[in-house]
């Protein structure tokens, strides 16, 4: 009952957000946006069972990648995507205009026809397991998973996230002037 | 009787369900209670009594961003590093620690090399570019 | 109603509008803003493989490693527009069309 | 004793750390780490001679080894196997070995502590000297040809970083950069021979090898023409000559002396040359399965007696002693192809003493003189007593004075080759290798002297000069010579190592033929257990693993006990007939070289023979110009030989090929063309050309819209075909 | 599986009885239960929270040497009342150029991230709302969203000082969290879990047994903990967002009556929650000192012993508030990467060190022996 209204309601706020961010006019509420998606998002994880996952996407998207993306909208100009002349959708010019938006509308109709085609025959042919209502814990499963069989990816993370640092410190370091 | 599993989640739902009611609630009472008398000198920004400048949505400094930055990476660093922190007392029972011990420390170590790299770089110091600038200003 | 089916579908909406911000959009922080949908979208059929198909919790490392990996994939590619930006002094993608400055 | 991965491990890892710690930290510590350098090296020693002190006194047999392994890489899939083994093989010979490159290692350490006080290269030295006498321990230690390339190569790194460790000088960089091409031309081959017996056996182990060629997996096999195991032993025997410095290879090893004499003590003496010894040695049952022995006696003999005549006109001290050096390899090498196997490795260790203790002396005196030309030189007995002292018992053991190790290691060898080329029964061409042998041991004996007289005694020219014109004079050498006094890193090591030249050490006897016994049970030790390896005992042999502890039972192994043996194929029965060889051998070499030193004294101490080199001046100059070897490669076979190539090449390129091939098909074409000229205005031209223009604009028009370099059209592309794609699929 | 409130009452024999009221409908019941005891939690956290305002002024008065707020009510205590309805009754304004939608959602992330953190601190035995195997993990995530609320308040007024106030309040949350983090990391790595009810049943009640003094980096790590948890919650000597002497109120400069009001009750709160979950990781949590079981009337005594720590951390906070003097803001970065994130990391390592060197023992079992 309750896991229902949880999926009901985190797919609404998904969706809806979704949406929302493809059509916003402004970008920092494109960013808002997002933010929700991410956190219905995280309400989808929890009603799969995946509380570790689910607290993750909050403590990653919410509390780093969207903060991030805030601040990077206001270092590119935070002014800029508000006052600039509107064209004829009434959009500003660098959140789109007509001709993308149809565009992206066609891709979007050939994505789903072919996606409806490929789920279709997946879903009929997946196996599914009948799922009880059991929550059980994953923090320790995931634990042992990580030191154990996914120990190199862990490690190697932590190479690729160290490099992630170091670059986009470098790329992103105030420079001298010129 | 036990209750549904997936029940313990709806104190995280009711307590947001709850800040967004008091909110709301709070606001109805404002909008029933508080007085509207709008001018125009009331929206305006506050800028201490002077008629305010051009908008406050301009560019930032990117040391802003770079906090921002390290600060992610340190994040999903500690994000890895919950679950095996979790079962590290299990693994130590089980006689597994010194092998838990150097899974961890070499993921610590990486850790230790960013923030290292980004001390020697002078990315954790906040006023270092401005009296770089400064004195490159002056010459 | 909760099957995987209905996971799936909502992964597909989350890909597909994510790729149509990528597509619609002519700010580089916007479509980046797509990707993190499009990784989402993917990250959430890995869970939702992982809870209705098989029996082990493989799908929810590859879920964390997505997570792991777009948050790296935010903080360069946005480091790289910052830097677009005080180059160009605009962030319309269509600037964008040459490997140097 | 057990033998555990612990117990042999620090003797290969502790010069390892040392080399780690000192090339990442060696600045900060206290002297650049030096003695961090020599500690390792002596704990390695000490390992070292556990094991060795077990194999002595508490195994005392032939046949015991140990061969411990661990599976480095797998990478077989199905029946495709490919699996890399690594391991540690240790017999007798391995056992003496690290104890001999250990010890003289650590003595060498030592002294560069002296010697490279307050050098600008201090510290660098330290780094690479740990490195490189790690990389020669592991080449003992390894069990397999494949990492014995490994460290070959690491070797090979280290000796060039040696000797051009004065980078600033050019003929140093120069030095270094030829010794390292010089013995690349040999790994190739060494390489080439590895892979070869890999791609037959699929493995490289030694005791694989051995039970191949004892199965006969190498019969009936061949390459190019030849045997397969002519094949692979002559490609391995070309790594060790370039490595050994062997003839024609041999040009590199006497400008190695660019470098600090401690490197060239530890390149010359206990490391890198022996190497290739080491290898021959290793492979000696290849060798004889592809009957290459011959070839290898020759090229030995040569070696030995072309240096020997080089080393005769030297002036600098280090080029006689490189010389000499060379000249050993060679006899080293000869008894290898005389099957002289276990006096060829008596010769490696003897050698290895008394050619360190030489080099150090060397480098004492240069140190102290700060000159190194012989003939500046004269009279420092009195001011290097010490020096002269193991100075000379060292040249008394390589010129092979009775009771000297030398005599007993040069006689063994000597002997053997006098079989081989008079007695055994071969080709009567062969006899030149004898010949050349003791030649070279009378050349020895003189050049030895020779430079111990014009060192040593006479008058001290470079001390006169000085007192002569006074201290405003010159100071290029003015240096005043102190008196030297005993000092732990100074001297001790030349005379730790003097002490063991002694001949009884090695071979039990006084005289090294059987008389006055020392060692009583154990008389001949090490020509009990060093012979070559029997093959038939490692067919089947089981391997163990890395971890495990060892535990052979000690009371299968029988003592071991002496017998003549010249070929790895049991006792000889000709084993009269070598007796009085090696009884005419040893008298021989006996007179001939008491007759060198009595030569050289007569020239250089009394003064009644004219030197040689003004009565033969054309020859000399041959010699000084060391046969022109040099000259040989550069001018000859670079310049005339490869250049001549290159230039033939062009002359085919641009005289042959392009005259009649390009130039032959223009003018057909040229008709060709005459030919369609009308069919091509008429025709081609106006709707072939014409309408491929129309084409290609049209086309570049479509594809201008798609290379825009706008990032969205792109993803627009990749959906669309992604989705043409997937609609193909039949799901 | 979750250990929570409901499934606490479930072992006593009257929630059948309540079952079977609600015709077994247990869902039903669960959300009643659980509605209770939120608004019981956010009742009296509310009332913490108005309470800490009057207690800052009157603490602050005592240590200025005045008297501070006595009119309202006995001793003033009903000051916060007071100030409540005055915030309702004030009018709500918004400047012209603002970002009205963002304007108004700043305040409700705020209340909603703090919000959020309540349902899982422990207070008592058996009286966390919902004791999440995640639980810590979960507390400092969505705590989080504070911080984009901050962010979204400074930008959303379109005001020079409230855009600094903004951007400063984010990047100094974002960058104390990560010495706060990792030393919830070492607490996790001792107690062997996420979850409220491991770590603190973990510890016990006397001072030997917390986490505070289980070694010395632990020790170590609670100051981190509380430094950067002060910071984290923008309070003095870390409060450079709301620095009235520079930018002018800050983040919340534009906004006033009840989403002012807001913005001000989730700070209280939230350094209410921090002060809890600071008790329940160092401090021994609810443990009663010497007893270790778990029954109903021996909660209210948990119950008080969680709060008595609490608030005396909540008076030390308010002290340090008005004892410090503000830091310059690139003071602020460098304590927070250059000392507090290398302890942090120190620390954690030390822990992690400590617990393969003496097995998981404390100090106090290593002295005494263990029991």
């Amino acid at each position: 009952m309750f896991l229902q209204f949880l999926f009901i309601s985190s797919a609404i706020l998904t969706l809806a957000c979704t949406v929302a961010v493809l059509v916003t006019k402004n970008l920092m509420h494109s960013c808002v946006f997002l933010l929700g998606t991410l956190v219905g998002m995280a309400g989808l994880y929890a009603t799969l069972g995946a509380d570790f996952v689910a607290v993750t996407q909050i403590m990653v998207y919410m509390g780093g990648v969207v903060i991030l993306m805030l601040f990077a909208v206001m270092l590119t100009g935070g002014k800029d995507f508000v006052s600039r002349a509107q064209n004829l959708l009434g959009l500003p010019a660098s959140m789109g205009n007509k001709w993308t938006y149809s565009m992206g509308i066609f891709v979007g109709v050939v994505f789903i026809l072919t996606n409806v085609k490929l789920l279709s025959s997946i879903i009929k042919t997946t196996p599914t397991k009948t799922i009880g209502n059991d929550f059980p814990s994953t923090v320790t499963q995931l634990g042992h998973l990580l030191v154990k069989d996914h120990v190199l990816a862990f490690e190697i993370s932590s190479v690729l996230l160290l490099g992630a640092l170091v670059g986009a410190a470098i790329i992103a370091r105030p420079r001298k002037q010129n | 009787m036990l209750p549904a599993q997936f029940d313990g989640l709806m104190p995280v739902v009711i307590f947001m369900a709850l800040a967004v009611l008091l909110f709301l609630g709070g606001h109805f009472l404002s909008v029933l209670l508080a007085p509207k008398k709008p001018s125009e000198l009331k929206s305006t920004p506050y800028e201490c009594g002077e008629q305010p400048v051009g908008s406050a949505w301009s560019m930032f400094n990117v040391r802003f961003y770079v906090v921002g930055l390290i600060f992610i990476i340190f994040d999903v660093e500690s994000v890895l590093m919950f679950p095996v922190a979790s079962i590290f007392k299990e693994l130590n029972e089980m006689g597994q620690g010194g092998y838990a011990l150097i899974i961890f420390l070499s993921f610590i170590s990486v850790l230790i090399e960013g923030i290292a790299y980004c001390w020697r770089k002078g990315d954790l110091d906040w006023v270092k570019s401005f009296q770089h600038s400064l004195k490159k200003e002056t010459k | 109603m909760m099957s995987l089916a209905s996971y799936l579908i909502i992964s597909m909406v989350l890909f597909v509008v994510g790729l149509m911000v990528m597509i619609a959009r002519k700010n580089i922080v916007a479509i980046l803003l797509g990707i993190e949908l499009i990784l989402n979208a993917a990250a959430l059929n890995f869970v939702a493989y992982s809870r209705y198909v098989t029996s082990n919790l493989d799908g929810h490392i590859f879920s964390l490693f997505i997570i792991v990996v777009a948050a790296a994939e935010a903080a360069v590619g946005l480091a790289i527009v910052i830097r677009f930006f005080q180059i160009k002094e605009t962030i319309h993608v269509d600037e964008a069309t040459q490997l140097r400055n | 004793m057990e033998y555990t991965v612990g117990s042999i491990a620090p003797i290969f890892l502790s010069p390892v750390i040392a080399f780690v710690i000192n090339a990442f930290l060696g600045r900060k510590l206290p002297r650049h780490g030096d003695w961090l350098a020599t500690l390792s090296i002596f704990i390695s020693f000490i390992f070292s001679a556990r094991i060795f002190g077990d194999f002595l006194f508490g195994k005392f047999a032939t046949d015991y080894y140990i061969h411990k392994v661990f599976t480095w890489f797998d990478l077989s899939y199905g029946t495709q196997i490919f699996k890399v083994d690594m391991g540690i093989y240790i017999d007798n010979m391995s056992a003496i070995m690290l104890l001999m490159v250990s010890g003289v290692a650590t003595l060498i350490h030592l002294f560069s502590t002296w010697y490279m006080d307050h050098d600008e290269k201090h510290g660098r030295f330290f780094v690479f000297l740990p490195l490189f006498t790690s990389a020669m321990l592991g080449l003992v230690l390894s069990d397999n040809l494949f990492s014995l390339f490994i460290f070959w190569e690491i070797m090979g790194f280290c000796s060039y970083s040696l000797i051009g460790i004065y980078n600033k000088k050019e003929k140093a960089g120069d030095a270094s950069l030829k010794a390292f091409m010089t013995t690349r031309v040999g790994d190739v081959f060494l390489l080439l021979g590895i892979v070869a017996i890999w791609m037959v056996l699929g493995s490289v182990a030694y005791v694989d090898i051995y039970a191949a060629i004892a199965e006969g997996k190498f019969t009936g096999l061949s390459v190019l023409g030849i045997s397969f195991a002519t094949f692979s032993a002559l490609c391995i025997f070309l790594g060790a000559m370039g490595k050994s410095a062997q003839f024609p290879l041999q040009v590199w090893l006497p400008d190695a002396m660019m470098g600090p004499t401690p490197g060239s003590a530890l390149i010359h003496a206990a490391t890198m040359v022996t190497a290739g010894v080491w290898v021959s040695l290793r492979m000696y049952p290849l060798m004889v399965l592809g009957d290459i022995t011959w070839f290898i006696a020759v090229i030995g003999a040569i070696t030995a007696f072309g240096a020997a005549t080089i080393a005769t006109v030297q002036t600098d001290i280090k080029a006689v002693l490189a010389y000499s050096t060379l000249s050993q390899l060679g006899y080293m090498i000869l008894g290898v192809g005389v099957g002289s196997y276990n006096a060829a490795f008596m010769h490696v260790i003897t050698h290895a003493m008394f050619k360190a203790c030489l080099f150090l002396s060397a480098g004492s005196i240069i140190h102290s003189v700060h000159e190194q030309e012989m003939p500046k030189l004269g009279g420092l007995r009195k001011y290097l007593p010490y020096t002269h002292f193991a100075m000379m018992c060292c040249t008394l053991a390589i010129a092979g004075i009775p009771f000297f190790s030398g005599f007993v290691s040069k006689d063994r060898i000597l002997g053997d080759a006098l079989y081989y080329g008079f007695m055994a029964g071969q080709n009567p061409l062969l006899a030149i290798v004898p010949i050349l042998g003791f030649a070279g041991a009378g050349l020895t004996a003189f050049y030895m002297f020779r430079m111990m007289f014009l060192t040593f005694y006479g008058e001290n020219k470079a001390h006169h000069d000085d007192h002569g014109h006074g201290h405003h004079g010159d100071h290029g050498h003015g240096h005043e010579i102190h008196h030297e006094h005993l000092d732990a890193r100074q001297n001790v090591p030349l005379l730790i190592l003097s002490v063991f030249t002694l001949g009884f050490w090695f071979c039990g006897t006084l005289t090294g033929q059987g008389f006055g016994k020392v060692f009583g049970s154990k008389t001949e030790w090490f020509k009990i257990l060093v012979e070559a390896p029997k093959v038939e005992k490692f067919v089947n042999s089981p391997r163990e693993p890395f971890s495990k502890v060892d535990s052979k039972p000690e009371a299968h192994l029988e003592h071991a006990h002496y017998h003549h043996q010249t070929g790895y194929a049991g006792p000889n029965p000709d084993e009269h007939k070598l007796h009085s060889a090696h009884t005419i051998g040893a008298i021989a070499s006996i007179i001939i070289a008491f007759s060198g030193v009595f030569l050289a004294f007569l020239m250089y101490i009394k003064g009644s023979v004219k030197p040689w080199a003004s009565r033969f001046p054309g020859f000399t100059k041959v010699l000084q110009n060391k046969y022109y070897f040099d000259d040989l490669y550069i001018e000859v076979i670079i310049k005339k030989g490869l250049l001549n190539l290159n230039k033939g090449l062009s002359w085919f390129d641009m005289g042959v090929y392009d005259r009649f091939a390009v130039d032959g098909w223009a003018t057909v074409n040229r008709w060709l063309f005459k030919a369609s000229k009308w069919f091509d205005n008429v025709v081609v031209d106006a709707i072939g050309v014409d309408g491929t223009g129309v084409a290609v604009n049209l086309f570049n028009l479509v594809l201008r819209i798609v290379q825009s370099g706008k990032i969205q059209f792109y993803f627009v592309m990749l959906v669309m075909v992604l989705a043409s794609y997937i609609w193909t699929l039949n799901i | 599986m979750n250990q929570t409130v409901v499934s606490y009452l479930a072992q006593y024999e009257f929630f059948d009885f309540l079952v079977a009221i609600f015709k077994n409908n247990q869902s039903l019941l669960s959300f009643l239960i659980y509605l209770i005891f939120a608004l019981l939690i956010v009742g009296m956290c509310a009332t913490i929270g108005g309470l800490g305002t009057y207690a800052e002024r009157k603490i602050s008065a005592d240590i200025q040497a005045r008297i501070g707020p006595n009119r309202v009510g006995p001793y003033g205590l009903l000051q916060f009342l007071a100030d409540g309805v005055k915030m309702i009754i004030k009018e709500d304004i918004m400047p012209a150029t603002a970002d009205k939608m963002l304007f108004y959602l700043a305040p409700l992330l705020c209340l909603t991230g703090v919000f959020a953190t309540l349902a899982v601190l422990p207070f008592a035995g058996g009286f966390i709302m919902t004791d999440l195997n995640v639980g810590i993990f979960y507390l400092v995530a969505i705590s989080s969203l504070v911080g984009v609320g901050v962010f979204l308040g400074g930008y959303a007024s379109n005001s020079k000082w409230s855009m600094l106030g903004g951007m400063r309040g984010a990047s100094q949350i974002i960058s104390y969290e990560i010495p706060v983090t990792i030393s919830i990391l070492a607490i996790t790595l001792l107690a062997g879990g996420m979850g409220f009810g491991t770590i603190v049943s973990n510890q016990g009640g006397l001072p030997h047994q917390w986490f505070m003094f289980h070694n010395p980096f632990a020790f170590l790590a609670t100051f981190v903990y509380f430094v950067g948890a002060l910071a984290e919650t923008n309070r003095a000597p870390f409060d450079l967002p709301e620095a009235e002497s520079e930018l002018v109120s800050g983040y919340h400069t534009e906004y006033t009556g009840m989403r002012f009001g807001f913005f001000a009750l989730a700070e209280y709160i939230e350094v209410f929650v921090v002060c809890g979950v600071a008790t329940a990781l160092f401090l021994g949590g609810y443990n009663i000192p010497g007893l270790d079981i778990d029954i109903l009337p021996l909660q209210a005594i948990q119950f008080t012993i969680f709060m008595t720590k609490t608030l005396l951390l909540y008076y030390v906070v308010i002290w340090i508030r008005w004892t410090f003097p503000r830091l310059r803001v690139d003071q602020l970065m460098s304590i927070c990467w250059k000392y507090l994130t290398p302890i942090a990391i120190f620390n954690l390592v030390g822990c992690a060190i400590w617990m393969v060197a003496f097995n998981g023992k404390s100090i106090a079992e290593l002295v005494f022996g263990s029991h």
